[in-house]
């Protein structure tokens, strides 16, 4: 296995992001399977930005602490990052900054003579990594013209100084493998969203979830899509009721202190039936917490969100590809079962870029709901043994449709008969056996590693990364649920036939999904929780799985 | 075919009240633009909670009963999805102008194509009675049995410098004034918003004041902002001065939902759309 | 045992509340417990109100369905409850408005010949009852006197004529037992709060919690508190929050979509450490619901609101006396651990009223918390093994108090550093171990019935009423868990110790305190769960539980 | 003992940024404040999130680093629990103009007596580049590619008609100006909303047309309503209009927390007054 790891950092502001991405798309171009984690604080210029690019030959989903190539722009990098340095790594820096052992690179000067601007420092390193990692100049120069939208000459001959300044150091072997789209987790639901046919997405910016409103907004002219930035959460909920009301399929995103702000019109759409699908991107909490670093410590807020009772699908994919198929099939499940649906994500899959293998996905495409029944008068909430009444939006020929959020009788007038309230309270509820049989269909829980190991890794979420790998290595197998609600009590006890030990793994300080599965009886013996913001990287992971498994 | 516009719902406001007063005036609207051949499969009525709100279970047009304070983001969405619908509010002076004051402002600001009617009763009627944000200084309500210390505000100017481009005020005694309004309100394009003096029969029943102290405005140009500024300061919704009823402003402005179209895409375009995205991230 | 029923039924603003207030508080100089139980629907006037009243020589905590008395102000009362009554049944009534068999009383007639207003014709209607229930006029009249500020002598002879009008049927003696003062279950706790020192109170009306904020804007100037209605309920958490910050205790009230709008703020306070009492009032959900009926729906909601993990009180009061306790020990506890106090109530509770058994609750008064430990410069979130840091508020001479949402170091100053995040973190979750410790030392469980039974009910709020009536004639226990985080789980297993059968009783569709019980390992044979927004009568649950057990 | 007044944690702000400008203007005026004989453990600061609110980090004095959108909520506890304190809010403008609006126009109804410092760079900052509602028509963020197509509002109008008595508009590159209007903000006794013209370097840098364009508020009388706003109207913040900068409205009113005391009850008088209490309801 072809295995290598690129780490460049710098101060915000420098474009590591931007940096980490031309690198992920040149080792693409190479052939290989990549991953690429961003770790940076709440600013936007000065502070330590590093960008995390691991390349393999095998598909990947976690970064590993070792690096064989270190691309400095300032000191901070060579001097928070030297620990992961061996004497193999390649140290590329840029000399004008930055002091170090390695191949220094006059950087500043070069990109002023060439006349580019100071953002360029970037195309100068990467064009020395290049050279270092052996890459042929005819890649380097393809990828930075498909990358760099503008002032590309210049750009191309301050990569190529840079190209020329270092030798050659660890080659990294072209490989005869396919080419993979790169996206981020925030992308690939983007994509998944519009693949089931969205119509309409609302948000308000707020990390880590704002990428997916950036993305949105930008390719919203090629997908007659309506993005929508309104005043507040309150009113992105909302609005998305009233959308959804008026025929638009409608996803919101936010994270955790806007999804508070959600959480009065979540309970509305649980009572109108109107569908709606929350992107919920997890941050550090509580309160503002960590903005920029990852965490899952929502699970439970998400699970029981709202006042009074009423279903809902919780999905949390873990990998590029359930991020795109989940993300379709939430909101088709939104509007097939007239309850809400959460994509629940943590930072470290929404902004963590993945190569995404189309061969691993089946598109969804847009599903047909049941529409009304044709009977008149329309009624919204018509009995029906699923509870799932057949659905019609507004406009409707000679029909009038009232969406409610009191109790309501079967044409959506308020009620307070004592029948009819707890006969609308089992029409809602009834729904939820529909909507496990057909989660039961969809492979709700995935596995990975040995599958006949006795001892199981038990993850959620991007976590799925990592432990497949350690789990690999170890010979232990990985269960993932990637429905949460309603839980896939079946598929799950599948999955631990033949399980003795069970090992969480969860970026959490209380066990979430610990405490879910207990709830359901089901005995988990150890738990490796972190809480710092920072996911496991290999390395860290695999040493944590052997002390507890020795 | 023109429809039954009164449902069977049980009627439950207390006699007297004036919530009667704008479900008749609407009803008498919808017919009149039925028969002038709108088809009310295109009306969308949402409201708030609060005595006011009943009128979604009232009325038998499409509604969206919705949250206290909220009723304007679901129009909102209900006008962004769907900018050939007609989207009328009713929400209440609680709900508009405490709960969710914010909304209001922003659907000014984008001037968006709805019709903003609230039933200004100055004071929480369904629940029993405390003061909201237009009622007067020394308002004894059961949160402030002592009287509020605070003046109220005056909607009509927060209305106008938000860049609402109809404002109008009216009242439920005056009923031909609150059809005219009422029509003339939901017939401009851009956000239309309405402040029905509301007469409150049992916790608020100012009927002898208003109607003592009401007029209505004349050679009043509602084009010239400066003269609406001026008329609606004239009464500050606390102080015993004349209070002028009428459209105080009016303009034409784009809005915000002309942006979009009605209809989503074809799920070959979509996949293509797709394919070619993804192909650019190879 | 002496035991009586009285229904008196009206439309919607004619004070059917108050008179029932009224017959509680003659019964109650008669020397009688008692309970009343107010059955409104969400309007002005009209409808249909009644209110049930039972008055016992043991103490009670639930209804009848059966009663002795039914007084009819409108044609409804006797339709709808007819039911009720059995031949022995008095059937008091209008006679110029309804038409039915029994004593009429030509009430309008008599009102308008005295002078009255229409509201004065409760006044008649109970002037009859004291006749037909055999109460001496100088009961009556003392009662009326204390019950009526205005026109007392006009409402007199209007009773005295009601009185005069009819026979005594069933009359209900004298005993010679104790006057307790009659509390709804909001004026408890508000009077709990204040017993803890309450400062400020904060709310925004939301049934059935408006009468917390009616009760504490009435006697704020007996009790030097500062009662704000703000524009809406996020602004309450908010402000409640920068008044603790600044010394006040304070306490906020709300219902469910209230609760929603609070829950960021709720998780602010879960990072700022700041102190804030909630008190959340249960009413029929999702969403708007049935906002004047009861219901359980919420407990899972209140135990994960809030983005992020931290801890918090989540404290559900049953009865009087607890409801009173309770309040005063969640707002002291809130200070002690500078951790949200959740008081969850329903609506039964809110708004039934009951006789307050002051030998029964011990004063708990205002506890002073550990205040800054004297170092300087002060660190707000200073490390201490029990995770509580000496709380000081603003002003603090020569010092600075510095609260932050974000993750921060002892002195509050932003961080991002991986070690301080975690340090943060379980500094905060550190607390719940002492939490649980002060809990356990207050029982948190309490039990009824027969303390020997192998067959229990388990219930929480105001279920323990009618559970604990139905147990003690039927030979079973009954559990109450009064507080439900954190769990303690010791003073519960010593509960269930001896249980062979454990039937959970619950105002809901889902079973959430079985469900929380179940998280823990315990088994929940049989639940019997009621969703209609009415609470069950003794009969009802008598029903149940005996079909349950056999 | 004049304390330092600026914490040692890291100052992460862009270079060039507009809130150096604040935070330097901040620290001199409470200096100023201390020698003048003013306990500052007695002034408390109230920020929001966004790159503003770092203010709190920065500044050594009492503060609460709130959530987005609410430091007018904090601050108002504060002040009413504490009515001797000087409270002050940063605030950013996608944090008091959107996500809170509504707190803004309750605090100037209120006439609580807070000061309220809006960072206004008109644009989201640490979330890299949205619009906000004083961003100009047609401003390209990272939400709106294509450009925006809502006007901004004019918060200063905003401030006005919702009851505010002191308003002030300044800007980060008029040192000496800034320093003026805060202290001036400061002692004003009611709700006081300064209005920071504060350049972006980053997302939004408006020194060339702020410095061409800003001019000083000369003759004019702060008392007088109309004149002010008359002169709020002159730029939109969208045009591109003179800007004036000064105060430009402020007169004398009761304010909300006067009828406030600060400290609570006596344990015994407590015990008392519910014990009578509950004797009135037996
Ligand atoms: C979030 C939330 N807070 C509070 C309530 C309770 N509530 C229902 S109606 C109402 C006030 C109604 O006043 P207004 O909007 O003026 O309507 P009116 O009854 O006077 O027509 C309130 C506070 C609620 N339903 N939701
Ligand atoms: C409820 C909520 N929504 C969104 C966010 C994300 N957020 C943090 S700062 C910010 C905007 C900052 O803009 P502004 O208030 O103008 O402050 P600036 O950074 O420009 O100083 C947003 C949207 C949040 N923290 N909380
Ligand atoms: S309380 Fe007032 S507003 Fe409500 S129905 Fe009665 S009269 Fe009308
Ligand atoms: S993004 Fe703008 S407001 Fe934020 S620190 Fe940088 S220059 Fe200042
Ligand atoms: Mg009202
Ligand atoms: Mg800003």
């Amino acid at each position: 296995m072809n295995d290598y790891s690129i780490l460049i950092g710098g101060k915000a502001g420098e474009g590591i992001n931007r940096a980490g991405s031309v690198i992920v798309r040149i080792l693409s171009h190479l052939g290989y399977c990549q991953y690429m984690y961003y770790d940076y604080p709440s600013l936007i210029r000065g502070g330590h930005n590093f960008a995390l690019v691991r390349a393999s030959t095998h598909r990947i989903g976690t970064h590993r602490n070792a690096v064989e190539f270190l691309l400095a722009l300032d000191q901070d990098t060579v001097d928070v990052h030297r620990w992961r340095c061996s004497d193999g790594t390649a140290v590329l820096f840029n000399a004008n900054k930055v002091d170090a052992e390695g191949m220094g690179i006059p950087i500043d000067d070069i990109v002023e003579e060439e006349g580019g601007s100071s953002v360029m420092v970037n195309t100068c390193l990467i064009g020395a990594f290049g050279r270092a990692a052996g890459i042929p100049w005819a890649t380097m120069e393809e990828v930075l013209t498909l990358e760099i939208p503008k002032k590309i000459e210049t750009n191309l001959r301050i990569a190529r100084r840079g190209y020329d300044a270092v030798e050659e150091q660890t080659p990294i072997p072209r490989q005869e493998a396919a080419r993979h789209p790169i996206l981020t987790g925030n992308e690939a639901i983007g994509l998944g969203l519009l693949d089931a046919g969205l119509d309409a997405y609302v948000a308000y910016p707020m990390t880590p979830s704002s990428g997916l409103l950036h993305f949105l907004a930008g390719v919203a002219g090629d997908f007659a899509l309506k993005v929508i930035h309104p005043e507040n959460e309150i009113a992105v909920m909302l609005m998305a009721q009233g959308a959804a009301y008026a025929g638009a399929r409608t996803a919101v995103g936010t994270s955790g202190g806007g999804f508070c702000l959600m959480t009065e019109g979540l309970s509305m759409a649980g009572m109108t039936e109107v569908p709606v699908t929350i992107v919920m991107a997890q941050r550090g909490g509580p309160s503002t917490g960590t903005p920029t670093y990852t965490a899952q410590g929502d699970l439970h807020f998400i699970l029981n969100a709202g006042q009074g009772e009423f279903p809902r699908f919780v999905i949390s994919p873990g990998n590029i590809e359930q991020a795109y198929e989940w993300s379709a099939r939430a909101l088709n499940l939104s509007w097939k079962y007239q309850v809400p649906s959460i994509l629940l994500e943590d930072k470290t899959l929404a902004e963590g870029a993945y190569s995404f293998d189309r061969d691993m996905t089946t598109p969804v495409g847009r599903e047909a709901v049941a529409r009304r029944d044709g009977g008149s008068p329309y009624r919204r909430y018509a009995a029906t043994e699923t509870g799932v009444s057949p659905l019609a939006t507004v406009p409707l020929e000679g029909e009038v449709i009232k969406a409610n959020s009191y109790h309501h009788d079967e044409r959506g007038i308020t009620t307070e008969d004592p029948a009819l309230v707890a006969w609308l309270n089992e029409k809602r509820m009834r729904k939820e056996d529909a909507m496990l049989e057909e989660i039961d269909r969809l492979s709700p829980v995935t596995t990975a590693g040995d599958g006949s190991a006795d001892t199981a890794l038990l993850c959620w979420g991007s976590n799925i990364g990592v432990c497949a790998e350690v789990a690999g290595e170890a010979g232990l197998k990985v269960i993932q649920p990637i429905v949460l609600s309603p839980f896939p009590v079946q598929a799950f006890n599948t999955a631990l036939e033949n399980v003795t030990v069970l090992i969480a793994v969860e970026d959490n300080i209380t066990g979430q999904l610990t405490r879910l599965v207990e709830g359901l009886g089901c005995c988990v013996d150890d738990a490796i929780l972190r809480y710092d913001g920072r996911p496991f990287s290999l390395e860290e992971l695999r040493e944590q799985v052997r002390e507890v498994v020795a | 075919m023109s429809r039954q516009l009164i449902t069977d719902a049980k009627n439950t406001w207390c006699p007297g009240c004036g919530n009667f007063a704008i479900q008749h005036t609407l009803k008498d609207v919808l017919g009149e633009m039925e028969e002038q051949g709108r088809s009310l499969d295109d009306v969308v009525l949402v409201t708030g909670i609060g005595c006011h709100g009943k009128m979604a279970d009232y009325l038998n047009i499409n509604s969206f009963y919705a949250i206290h304070g909220r009723a304007l983001p679901v129009a909102t969405g209900i006008k962004i999805a769907n900018p050939d619908l007609s989207v009328i509010c009713c929400a209440g002076d609680g709900d508009a102008y405490a709960e969710g004051l914010g909304h209001m402002i922003f659907a000014a600001k984008r001037n968006i194509d709805i019709t903003l009617i609230v039933h200004d009763n100055r004071v929480y009627g369904l629940t029993t009675g405390q003061y909201t944000p237009t009622s007067p200084l020394n308002f004894h309500g059961r949160s402030t049995p002592a009287g509020t210390v605070e003046k109220p505000f005056n909607p009509l100017e927060l209305a106008l410098v938000s860049g609402a481009t109809f404002i109008a005020r009216t009242y439920t005694r005056w009923l031909d004034h609150l059809r005219a309004t009422l029509r003339d309100a939901i017939d401009h394009r851009g956000f239309s918003f309405v402040d029905v003096l509301q007469i409150c029969a049992t916790y608020y029943n100012m009927t002898k004041p208003y109607t003592a102290r009401a007029y209505e405005l004349e050679d009043h140009d509602p084009g010239d902002f400066d003269a609406a500024c001026e008329t609606m300061r004239e009464w500050d919704y606390s102080s015993d001065a004349p209070i002028a009823l009428g459209t105080f402003y009016r303009t034409d402005a784009s809005t915000f939902d002309e942006k979009f179209g009605n209809g989503g895409q074809h799920e070959e375009e979509r996949k293509e759309a797709i394919a070619a995205l993804l192909d650019q991230r190879v």
